[in-house]
């Protein structure tokens, strides 16, 4: 038995113990959800904005959509790099 | 509980795991990459399922709306807000990594992993 | 009702998609699941996701997987 | 509230944004990214200790349960922050000197980097919020990536795509598990997850509550190049360029203590927890000076010894009291230094003598000996020789590890510093002491300034810290008393 076979094998077995894991645990969350902060966001967003969805993305959370737009800003960067502009030294 | 929400719950679960099996053990890499966006999109549907209210409405006030009644009725709208950022956050790690395929299927002619990611120690001593 | 039938057709389009010998076709298929979580989205009164879905998983990605397609081999083999 | 907090991840946000966009002009761009890189270390120094709620929302009383929750993003500052923000920025500053001495047209895009991972890991390790973490955590992912991607040396694109695909895997299942924090207690701020968890509203035994703890501790072993990671992480290493690769090993000590301390915080009470990254601890130990050993590129060397040495950073939190996990950080620190200082000064060697294969080199002392004395410095402080940091740090984990009843742990935690310290002085002999190969070509170069000025800088943080450790124990020991 060749060493990717072995691997292939191990890989499969921890894939389908995770996936049967990860079932049987959805089952049980369905009861167990907790709105917590939402109810606040509910209560005091409808004095930002009427859209509450918008009121927590760039009132409450306006931080999490500025690091959103520095990785969209940053894969186009990459993108660029890989495709030769400010590479370092002499690569192709 | 609602049905809706379970059965939505089932299905993200399983487009977790129909892509982790293809990023594990399919060899193409356009098809292990394609198995990385059902991995995110599963995720974001997990997410969003959270959010949902059996029952309740979209968390938008629509004007003549009680205030209260709304904030005990309005769906949740923090895993909302959540998955916006992360739809977006996937869709850029994507395009880095097709970006790496093409240059790389040009110095290689194929898009079998096998050959693409051999492990690069062993090949540096077969190329000496 | 409609969650039914939608789950279904994301499954089987996902599988589908990786069972696809042409790649530019899978991409398709792909995109196509992803739109169909966004309606998926719709249902579960989140309209806003919906829509950012529905243009980046139903048009960018796949989009961006054909361009992938086009500038390297079309075929899975 | 405390105004200069976010200021620390907004300067190398926005020095990184300009830079981008003003690389046309070569000098202006020089002298710009110098001046930022020297405020960097400086700020954290000046400022205040605090919290700061973005928006100035401050925690608000659900009236419905009677739970208070935090709104908004929450940045805390405190001297474990501090310090650690402080070595990062040093170590920018040097990472970015040596680059602009070394290449006479700046690239934008690189310098982009640089700016971008710090800026990431500083807001990793200030953040209160999970989920913000996970965000600044896929920016770390698409730096490091860049950087490699950019270096000139074989085979990065191959390397970059690599970790790309596993990062693809880690960090959803990551998400995957914020996810499940966030329907359990309804809140991604882990002060609100923490004392849900400790209050008992949620069921600590649950399936979901370990399936949560699972796919965090996947994303962990990612992020910090753990095993299974330990190869692709040194493969990282060793495809950057050196000076690169001194930055990017800091970016993963500090996202593995940042994610590290938010598990903590949330899964101290489950005894499994603990279990967990003693093992994964113990396995990257034995795994990384093994496999250091059997490796011929130097570079990769210390890239397995890098790895070895965070196995110290985990028993030290593994073990969970008070001086263990101060023990731990203590260590995070001094490798940060140390293993900069080692990369550095290797890559000094490579500057000077374009070959990476220790057995196609030898004699280098006698041509370059100021460098060979800091590099024997350097990896005496790794293996932990006293009087220096790497000593007082692995001192602190054995006489934890034996007050906690282990002493198997101390005797392995001392075995592994040992063989650390062989597989130093065996590449160190072939490199410097052995008798020069008569196919070595060594005419040319000498070592750049800028490289001697960093490591000498380094070293004198090596000392400094080595002769008096409670300089920063005694703040790390507060830190750690507060978060038990």
């Amino acid at each position: 038995m060749s060493k990717t076979t072995i691997r292939n094998l191990l890989a499969a077995v921890l894939t389908a113990i995770f996936s049967v894991t990860l079932f049987d645990a959805i089952y049980h969350i369905a009861d167990m959800i907790n709105p917590g902060v939402s109810y606040i966001y509910n209560a005091v967003g409808t004095q930002i904005a009427p859209n509450m969805v918008t009121a927590v993305i760039f009132d409450f959370r306006a931080y999490d959509t500025l690091g959103e737009s520095i990785i969209l800003l940053s894969a186009g960067l990459v993108v660029l790099l890989i495709f030769g502009r400010g590479l370092l030294g002499d690569k192709r | 509980m609602a049905e809706v929400q379970l059965v939505i719950l089932f299905t993200s679960v399983a487009l977790v795991v129909i892509g982790l099996y293809s990023a594990i053990f399919l060899d193409n890499i356009i098809k292990k990459i394609i198995g990385i966006s059902f991995i995110e999109e599963g995720v974001n549907l997990f997410i969003v399922a959270i959010g949902y209210k059996a029952g309740g409405i979209v968390p938008i006030l629509m004007p003549g709306m009680d205030t209260t009644w709304f904030a005990s009725n309005a769906a949740y709208p923090l895993p909302f807000g959540l998955v916006l950022t992360s739809i977006v956050i996937g869709a850029s790690t994507l395009a880095v990594m097709l970006a790496l395929v093409m240059v790389l299927y040009r110095r290689y002619g194929t898009l079998s992993t096998k050959v693409m990611l051999a492990d690069t120690s062993k090949r540096e001593e077969y190329n000496e | 009702m409609l969650e039914f039938v939608l789950s279904i057709v994301i499954i089987v389009s996902a599988i589908l998609a990786l069972i696809q010998k042409d790649l530019l076709k899978a991409a398709i298929i792909a995109g196509f699941s992803g739109a169909s979580v966004a309606v998926l989205f719709q249902v579960l009164l989140a309209p806003d996701v919906a829509l950012t879905q529905a243009i980046v998983e139903g048009a960018i990605i796949p989009i961006f997987i054909a361009l992938a397609v086009k500038k390297t081999q079309r075929s899975d083999d | 509230m405390n105004e200069i907090i976010p200021i620390m991840v907004i300067v190398p946000l926005m020095a990184a944004l300009l830079i981008s966009a003003f690389s046309k002009f070569n000098k202006v761009t020089k002298i710009f990214a110098f001046v930022v890189a020297l405020c960097l270390p400086l700020i954290p120094i000046l400022s205040n200790y605090g919290l700061h709620y973005f928006g100035g929302y401050q925690p608000m009383l659900d009236n419905v349960t009677g739970v208070m929750y935090h709104p908004a993003i929450t940045y805390s500052f405190t001297f474990l922050q501090q310090i650690f923000i402080a070595a990062i920025g040093l170590l920018t500053f040097l990472v970015i000197f040596i680059y602009l001495t070394k290449y006479k047209k700046v690239s934008g895009p690189y310098l982009f980097l640089l700016f971008l991972g710090t800026a990431a890991v500083t807001a990793m390790i200030l953040t209160d919020d999970i989920f913000h973490m996970f965000v600044f955590f896929e920016i770390l992912a698409l730096a490091q990536v860049g950087i490699v991607a950019a270096s000139s040396i074989d085979y990065s694109y191959e390397m970059a795509l690599k970790y790309m695909i596993l990062g693809s895997i880690g960090s959803p299942m990551m998400l995957l598990g914020i996810g499940f924090l966030l329907a359990l207690t309804g809140s991604v701020n882990v002060s609100d997850i923490a004392a849900a968890v400790h209050a008992g509203l949620v069921n600590a035994t649950s399936p979901v509550f370990l399936l949560s703890l699972a796919l965090i501790f996947f994303g962990w072993l990612y992020a910090s190049g753990l095993p299974p990671f330990h190869t692709i992480k040194s493969g990282i290493y060793s495809k950057a360029e050196p000076h690169g690769a001194a930055l990017l090993q800091s970016f993963t000590v500090i996202s593995m203590i940042s994610i590290v301390l938010i598990m903590f915080r949330i899964y101290a009470s489950l005894p499994i927890f603990e279990v967990l990254i003693v093992f994964f601890s113990i396995l990257a130990m034995i795994l990384g000076v093994s496999l250091a050993l059997t490796q011929t590129d130097f570079r990769r060397m210390i890239g397995f010894l890098a790895v070895g040495e965070l196995g110290f950073i985990g028993l030290g939190i593994g073990l969970g009291t008070n001086f263990s996990i101060t023990a731990g950080l203590f260590q995070a620190l001094n490798e940060i230094i140390i293993t900069a200082l080692l990369f550095i000064g290797f890559g000094a060697i490579v500057n000077a003598t374009n070959e990476v294969d220790t057995r196609k080199l030898g004699g280098l002392l006698a041509y370059h000996p100021k460098v060979s004395i800091m590099l024997l410095i350097g990896g005496l402080a790794m293996a932990g020789v006293p009087p220096l940091s790497g000593f007082q740090s692995k001192l602190m984990l054995v006489q934890a590890s034996l007050s906690c009843g282990y002493p198997e742990l101390s005797i392995l935690a001392i075995m592994v510093s040992i063989a650390t310290f062989v597989v130093f002085v065996k590449t160190y002999y072939t490199m410097f002491l052995k008798p020069k190969p008569n196919d070595l070509d060594l005419e040319n170069k000498e070592v750049p300034k800028a490289m001697i000025f960093a490591m000498g800088v380094l070293l004198v943080i090596v000392i400094l810290l080595g002769v008096f450790p409670d300089v920063v124990t005694s703040g790390i020991s507060n830190f750690v008393g507060g978060i038990l």
